[in-house]
């Protein structure tokens, strides 16, 4: 049996939990990483790109339960990040009795949220999941574009239109705003990481999270055995969805606004392209992908613009100037040449040429 | 048609070696097809037999000597193996469930003349159903299908995988005669796991086991040793073979 | 005032932020040639205000808000007293915002919201705002009352802040307006063209961006608007100047600048510098120039005192490209003269040539908040 | 009336421009059973390469354009075969990854794009004729709109001949479904496959010629504008089914003019309303065949 | 004793497009019976089991399981109200293994099968019965194997034991025979006589004819969408229709 607990996954666990202690006292480090980081950890502009990262890492790892575990390919997923960011920032606008002290608005604006996220996530889920296949891809993405294009026009001036709407920092902590406090806001997305892993290893080791794999594999069989698919995809869809919007009440905080960019179909795009190149078949996979991503999306950008670059000869110039092109060729790379991602690496090192795929470790166990 | 040579055998097989996804799921098995008449690939489910015809297809990755009539074909693509003559009757009949029964057949003829006559007659189920959609057809119409797509050619030899699984016994009687007359024309390399039909078509056996070739001789000399039959098709065993 | 007169004082950090790459890259190349010629000229060529050395870092915004956050976040914690630049209102938005909370000056660059204007204590701007375009269009129709004006534009907060700005200017002077808005990602105007000809305005104003402005002509002149009525839009940059097509001679244009268009001794020492360095004068080299001039001024006055620096711009009045500029104390709106311009054919093409300077007074936008 | 007429004549000439990204789009998702997303790209480089050509030699005349398009057709042809060939043929019958490797070429190809031309949209000229309007009972209606609809009827017909009278639409259908059984029957199904994937380029190609002639510009993202739409209308007419992307492309850009001019301007919100319904109501799509 | 029988299909028409597939099909299965149904290929037997199990509603008639009208009710509901089924071509999960897949179907047999609150475990009720049932297969030893890399004889009875592990009380098998080799057939023959034995009603679908006639208590013929006949075996195989519709002389 190899989902129930071992020593091996002992020895995971207290790994993951070093590792979580290591993040978490990097700002207080001076670690200086040339060509990866912009500067030493503890500066904020540092902290905020790794903030940045490890949002997206678990944004990224909500879009693996939904496409790595149960097979749903959504192009809408970033309408739900989008509505954590937006919901967040206009209910802590439009709420707010004076007599209310803050923090206790800060709360209800994020338990408003909560709701929206879930309210919308329902409804979106419980329509698109009638259909399935490319079909669910579609509707997922027509809700998306929808909600793209109605963020942009601006109804009521409620989303600032292409502006974006910008953090209302009246009731918010004051730890969580201002340069001076970004290792606050790293501690958060932090935080939102291992919150969004925890519940993602749960949802993953529970009878749901096996049910939803089966459902990948053979639906009509699931059926057959008494198990309506619709609504463990539901609950997954919900689950995956509501922790995307909670990681997008993180982006809110982090950026002090909120964009329409994290609104579009591309962002979904770029979210699938994280997962991908991180592996979609390990929970880490994923969250590699969004820290691996961020990081090369902002080294390319400044490696794009460095006197090196603008030496070379224009064959060469040109297409190394375009930080998405090396970032598209890269990604192409890895679907042909390591089609199990980044996450797939340690394996394939392990067995090193051989075509036979290594055994299941754990025995049987009866 | 310039036969082969009597005696030379139209398909040999030497040392294969096959896998599917990295396992390897056929050892070393050589084994000849003579030039006419039904030669029997048998063995107990999972030796092996299915996995042998593809490879020798090249539908599965392998390695190994494979002649067809002399020629290497071992290095082939499997659409040109397929051009020299050799149809495949797969194990799961794999009509093309969105195309009609017709679309099915068209595609199927090679030739420039192909036999559409004699598999109107083998099949007359078939022709009232020309226009359905194959993967609406009962699982024994299906089967039909996919052993007319072989028979619409003439071929020079035929592989065929448990065409009679989930056939009705009238039908099963029909698929032997129609391998009978098929058989007359070009011979056959059949799986099977009906006996009574082994011995009513084939004339050698080649028995498999674990992906080794373990008997070859005649249908009889196998069939008609009990002793044989149990070891090699199997007695009743729960560790059954992986 | 400030007392900076220390040789051996600290640099002043000042963190730059603009589009290098992503779809503004070009308006941000013309905002950072005019910057350099603006900073040459402001410090006679030494880079340095009264001995004090500029520490001037560029970054690229991409035209992405989230990595511009993340650059200005870099400068501030790195000791960054002073912000300029983007073409991006969404960007600006964020960059004012996070002057706010950090407590440094903000410059904005090229973008045009008017929001911008008035969000908050920290934040100034070097360019012009949608009202002042707003109100030189108005000035092509002398007295508006009584007069009809359709205004036609993308139904983005561009188009819509256009729309306000005409109600505004023009409807509070008796024009009775009407908008037409066209979603911004329709890509057929035909039909719209036509509603506008079926209005019998007396003027039509357009406000249009991106890359649709081509077809949008064609489908105004195929279906006769420019028969219909006098039509006047913004004049952008360089390269727009051969999108009109055939149009070209039938608009009249509202311009905040093209080369040539001031005639003042400091446009020549910009033209001069831009041309050293390779440039042409465009749209978006003023905003640069003037955002050089206010910096070296702040610093000049304040030293590396964020408030020092903001009494010291607040009711400035100098001397710029366009002409006499004035910083406004109660909002920082920056009030300058606007042009109205046509396009005439060249052996090169279309060029523009100037019809009239408007009175920086005339298009000052109220004060806002 | 005249504005009814002119809604649903410019609304059939944004329709053609559809179909014509679509029907590439849909004969390579009937034969890849992936939704392509470098097809934008295709596109993109096609009407770049067109214009470059075109312009050199004759720009804003017919010649120019026939030139324009041929080499278009040319490029869009032999981009997708290297596609197809270098790329997609290694990832054979793994279908999410085929999609997923698009989706990196056409975010790599976008950028390279932009890296060659700049970010700035590039103003074509055309033959005077295109620019200029017919009267049709009342309406002014601009002539461009009326080549859209003859090529886009002309691909139509092509490639439905194509596949009804030559034996590639059945090793297509097949080779989708099973491809091993289709080599099993004796046919070279990756040729095919190439085949279909150079015709699906080559009408892209043709698409982005006819693109810059509607937009009257090229530019890096031409492609990624219209390929959203061409997805839509794909899914909509049911997938694969090229019939339904023509009657879908009609219908979804007649709906858009005319809710992008009654209704405010919701003429996306509107199709993406319609894709949603047609999805709910009829999963296959109007003309899709069963699973 | 129940006063209603396992199953019941009361005039049961289905068309689909123009084609007649099953015409005004009655049948009634009691408690415990062995029913083996036969007909030639394209009867409508596969198409019968898919009316009785969900996969197609009938377009005329209705179908009772135990007594309460199902015809309305969607497949998972029929199998959670205990009706089991097996495919004509076997269908596993293939990305899990063995025992994954048996738990898969003793979970749902316990209701609340895709709680998040609950996580499997090794000791855990549906774990145990899961092993039991491929204890009872003889496919105990294949637990860990992954379902892709099964032989055909393999996949049908790692199927039936998830079929035991449902605790079905009807239990549908369309041809659990096709393609089990002769040695095997004994073996699995006797699991499936394991599965009536516990008092389960069982409808089964072959057409090795010794195994039907060896097991059955009754028989169904089935030609052309019609119901023919249902009788004892020995009746069913004198009848001259079923000797020359099916049987021909093979048999
Ligand atoms: N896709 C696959 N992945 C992994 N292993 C496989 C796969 N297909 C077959 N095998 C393995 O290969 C072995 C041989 O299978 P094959 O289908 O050739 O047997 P067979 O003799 O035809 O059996 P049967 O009588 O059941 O048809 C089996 O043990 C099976 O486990
Ligand atoms: N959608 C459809 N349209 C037309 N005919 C259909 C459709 N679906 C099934 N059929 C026909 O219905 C008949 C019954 O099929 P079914 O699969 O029930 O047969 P069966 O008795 O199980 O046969 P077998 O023993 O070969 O599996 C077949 O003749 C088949 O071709
Ligand atoms: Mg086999
Ligand atoms: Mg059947």
């Amino acid at each position: 049996m190899n989902r129930l607990m071992t020593a091996k996954s002992l020895r995971l666990v207290i790994g993951g939990v070093l590792l979580v202690v290591a993040l978490a006292i990097l700002p207080l480090l001076a670690i200086d990483i040339p060509g990866v980081l912009p500067g030493p950890t503890y500066t904020p502009g540092t902290l905020q790109l790794l903030a940045f990262a490890l949002l997206i890492a678990a944004l990224a790892l909500t879009y693996r339960i939904m496409f790595g575990l149960a097979g749903l390919l959504s192009f809408g997923h970033a309408l739900f990040f989008a509505a954590g960011a937006y919901g967040l920032a206009m209910t802590l606008e439009a709420f707010g009795p004076a007599e209310w002290p803050s923090a206790l608005v800060f709360t209800v604006a994020i338990a408003a949220t909560l709701v929206l996220g879930f309210v919308l996530a329902a409804t979106v889920g419980a329509l698109a999941l009638r259909v399935t296949g490319i079909s669910f891809a579609m509707v997922t993405l027509a809700f998306a574009q929808a909600g793209s294009v109605l963020i942009r026009r601006n109804p009521g001036s409620a989303t600032g239109g292409d502006e974006g709407l910008a953090l209302d920092t009246a009731h918010v902590p004051p730890e969580f705003v201002g340069v001076v406090d970004t290792r606050n806001l790293y501690w958060l997305a932090l935080g939102i990481l291992v919150l969004v892993y925890l519940i993602v290893l749960w949802v993953e080791k529970s009878r749901a999270g096996h049910v939803a794999e089966a459902i990948r594999e053979n639906e009509l069989r699931v059926r057959v055995i008494g198990i309506r698919p619709y609504n463990v995809k539901l609950l997954v869809f919900i689950a995956a969805s509501v922790l995307a919007s909670v990681a997008g009440m993180g982006y809110l905080l982090l950026q002090s606004g909120a964009a329409p960019r994290i609104a579009t179909a591309d962002f979904t795009l770029t979210l699938l392209v994280i997962v991908v190149l991180g592996g979609a078949g390990a929970r880490w996979g994923a969250m590699v992908g969004g820290i691996v991503y961020t990081l090369l999306d902002q080294r390319l950008t400044a490696l794009a613009g460095s006197d090196a670059i603008a030496a070379l000869p224009d064959i060469l110039r040109v297409p190394l100037s375009e930080p998405l092109f090396i970032l598209g060729t890269l990604f192409v790379l890895v679907v042909l040449f390591l089609p199990g991602g980044i996450a797939g690496l340690p394996a394939r090192i392990a067995t090193g040429r051989k075509q036979h795929p290594v055994e299941p470790e754990e025995a049987v166990d009866a | 048609m310039s036969g082969p040579v009597a005696g030379e055998p139209i398909l040999s097989v030497r040392n294969l070696y096959g896998r599917i996804a990295g396992q390897q799921v056929v050892e070393d098995v050589s084994f000849d097809v003579p030039a006419t008449g039904v030669t029997a690939l048998l063995g107990r489910n999972g030796v092996g037999k299915t996995s042998t015809i593809k490879s020798i297809l090249g539908l599965i990755d392998r390695t190994g000597e494979v002649r067809l009539a002399g020629e290497r074909i071992d290095r082939m693509p499997t659409h040109r193996i397929v051009q020299r003559g050799v149809a495949y009757v797969p194990e799961d009949r794999e009509v093309f469930g969105s195309l009609t029964v017709a679309e099915n057949l068209r595609l199927a003829e090679r030739d420039r003349s192909p036999r559409r006559e004699l598999v109107a007659s083998l099949f007359p189920d078939l022709e009232a159903r020309r226009e359905q959609r194959a993967g609406t057809l009962s699982g024994g119409q299906q089967q039909m299908v996919s052993l007319a797509r072989a028979l619409v050619n003439e071929n020079r030899l035929l592989l065929v995988d448990e065409p009679t699984k989930g056939l009705a016994p009238r039908i099963v009687d029909e698929v032997a005669d129609a391998l009978a007359e098929a058989a007359r024309t070009a011979p056959i390399l059949l799986v099977e796991q009906n006996l009574l039909v082994v011995r009513r078509l084939a004339e050698r056996v080649v028995v498999l086991s674990s992906g080794r070739v373990v008997f070859t001789g005649s249908a009889e000399e196998l069939l008609d040793d009990h002793d044989r039959v149990q070891r090699f098709l199997g007695v009743h065993d729960e560790r059954e073979a992986a | 005032g400030g007392d900076a007169d220390g040789a051996d004082a600290a640099p002043v950090a000042i963190g730059m932020i603009t589009s290098q790459t992503g779809p503004l890259a070009a308006y941000g190349e013309a905002y950072t040639a005019g910057f350099e010629a603006g900073l040459d000229y402001a410090t006679d060529g030494t880079g340095e205000v009264d001995g004090q050395e500029l520490d001037i870092t560029w970054e690229d915004d991409q035209g992405n808000p989230d990595t511009a956050v993340a650059k200005a976040k870099d400068l501030i914690g790195q000791g960054t007293k002073v912000l300029a630049g983007t073409v991006v209102s969404g960007i600006a938005t964020s960059l004012a915002e996070q002057a706010e909370q950090n407590e440094i000056l903000y410059i904005s660059g090229p973008a045009a919201a008017d929001a911008i204007t008035g969000v908050n204590g920290y934040t100034f701007r070097s360019g012009r705002q949608t009202y002042q375009d707003v109100a030189t269009a108005g000035t092509f129709i002398g007295d508006p009352d009584g007069k009809k004006v359709v205004v036609f534009a993308q139904d983005t907060a561009f188009g819509q802040g256009n729309l306000a700005g005409v109600e505004a200017v023009l409807g509070g002077q008796g024009a009775e307006v009407q908008g037409v808005l066209v979603a911004e990602d329709a890509t057929e105007f035909t039909p719209f063209a036509q509603q506008l000809v079926d209005a019998q305005p007396d003027l039509i104003f357009v406000a249009w961006a991106g890359a649709s402005s081509g077809a949008m002509w064609t489908a105004l002149q195929q279906q006769g608007v420019f028969d219909a009525a006098p039509v006047v839009t913004g004049l952008g940059d360089v390269a727009t100047y051969q999108a009109y097509g055939d149009a070209s001679a039938d608009i009249s244009f509202l311009n905040h600048y093209f080369g040539g268009a001031a005639g003042t001794d400091i446009e020549e020492e910009m033209i001069t510098r831009l041309e050293e360095a390779g440039a042409v004068p465009d749209l978006f080299s003023v905003d640069g120039f003037v955002a050089a001039q206010m910096i070296v001024q702040a610093v000049r006055e304040g030293g590396d005192d964020v408030d020092a620096m903001i009494d010291a711009l607040e009711g400035w009045t100098f001397e710029s490209v366009k002409g006499e500029i004035t910083v406004r104390a109660e909002d920082h709106a920056l009030i300058q003269p606007m042009y109205q311009v046509k396009l005439v054919e060249g052996a090169d093409g279309w060029a523009p040539e100037l019809i009239e300077t408007v009175d920086a007074e005339t298009v000052a936008p109220p004060v806002a908040g | 009336m005249d504005t009814l007429i002119l809604l649903v004549v410019t609304g059939l000439g944004l329709g053609a421009l559809y179909f014509l990204v679509a029907s590439g789009l849909s004969l390579i998702y009937g034969l890849m059973g992936v939704l392509n997303f470098a097809h934008g790209a295709f596109l993109t480089i096609a009407a770049f390469l067109g214009w470059e050509a075109g312009r050199r030699i004759s720009d804003g005349t017919w010649t120019g354009l026939a030139i324009s398009a041929l080499v278009g057709i040319l490029v869009g042809a032999t981009v997708a075969v290297l596609t197809e060939v270098l790329i997609i043929r290694r990832l054979y019958e793994r279908h999410i990854e085929q999609a997923l490797v698009t989706v990196g070429i056409s975010l790599a190809a976008v950028a390279l794009f932009e890296g060659i031309w700049g970010t700035d949209p590039i103003y074509t000229d055309r033959p005077a004729w295109l620019t200029q309007t017919t009267d049709l009972l009342g309406a002014r209606i601009p002539n461009d709109r009326f080549l859209l609809i003859a090529c886009a009827v002309l691909v139509l017909g092509g490639i439905v001949l194509f596949l009804k009278r030559t034996r590639y639409g059945l090793i297509i259908r097949a080779g989708v479904e099973n491809r091993h059984m289709v080599t099993a029957l004796g046919i070279d199904v990756r040729r095919s496959f190439t085949l279909v994937f150079a015709i699906g380029g080559a009408a892209a190609g043709l698409g982005g010629v006819l693109a810059s002639v509607y937009y009257g510009y090229v530019s890096a993202h031409l492609g990624s504008v219209l390929l959203i739409f061409a997805f839509i209308v794909t899914v909509i007419g049911g997938l694969g089914s090229l019939t339904g992307a023509a009657i879908a492309s009609v219908l979804v850009a007649v709906l858009q003019q005319f809710a992008n001019f009654y209704l405010g301007g919701t003429g996306d919100l509107v199709v993406v309303v319609l894709l949603a319904a047609v999805l709910l109501i009829r999963p296959r799509g109007l003309m899709g065949k069963a699973a | 004793m129940t006063d209603h029988s396992a199953l019941e299909l009361e005039h049961v028409t289905l068309r689909i497009g123009g084609a007649l597939l099953l015409k005004d099909v009655s049948l009634t299965v009691p408690e415990g019976e062995m029913l083996g149904v036969i007909g030639p290929n394209g009867a409508g037997k596969t198409t019968l089991f898919n009316i009785v199990s969900g996969v197609l509603r009938p377009t005329e008639g209705a179908v009772r399981l135990a007594g309460a009208d199902v015809t309305a009710q969607p497949v998972h509901r029929r199998a959670a109200a205990g009706l089991g089924r097996t495919f004509q071509t076997s269908s596993l999960f293939p990305a899990l293994d063995v025992l994954e897949n048996v738990r898969l179907a003793a979970q749902a047999r316990e209701g609340r099968a895709a709680s998040v609150f609950r996580t499997p475990r090794r000791t855990d009720a549906a774990t145990r019965r899961a092993l039991a049932a491929l204890e009872e297969v003889g496919m105990a030893q294949r637990a860990g194997a992954g379902a892709s890399g099964l032989s055909h004889g393999e996949k049908r009875k790692v199927e039936i034991a998830m079929l035991i592990a449902m605790e079905p009380r009807v239990i549908l098998l369309d041809e659990p025979m096709a393609g089990v080799g002769s040695a095997d057939v004994p073996a699995l023959t006797e699991v499936i006589r394991g599965l009536h034995r516990g008092g389960r009603t069982v409808l089964m679908v072959e057409h090795h004819m010794d195994v039907v006639l060896g097991l059955a208590d009754r028989v169904a013929v089935m030609h052309h969408g019609e119901l023919l006949a249902v009788d004892s075996p020995e009746a069913v195989m004198a009848n001259p229709t079923v000797q020359s519709a099916y049987l021909g002389t093979a048999a």
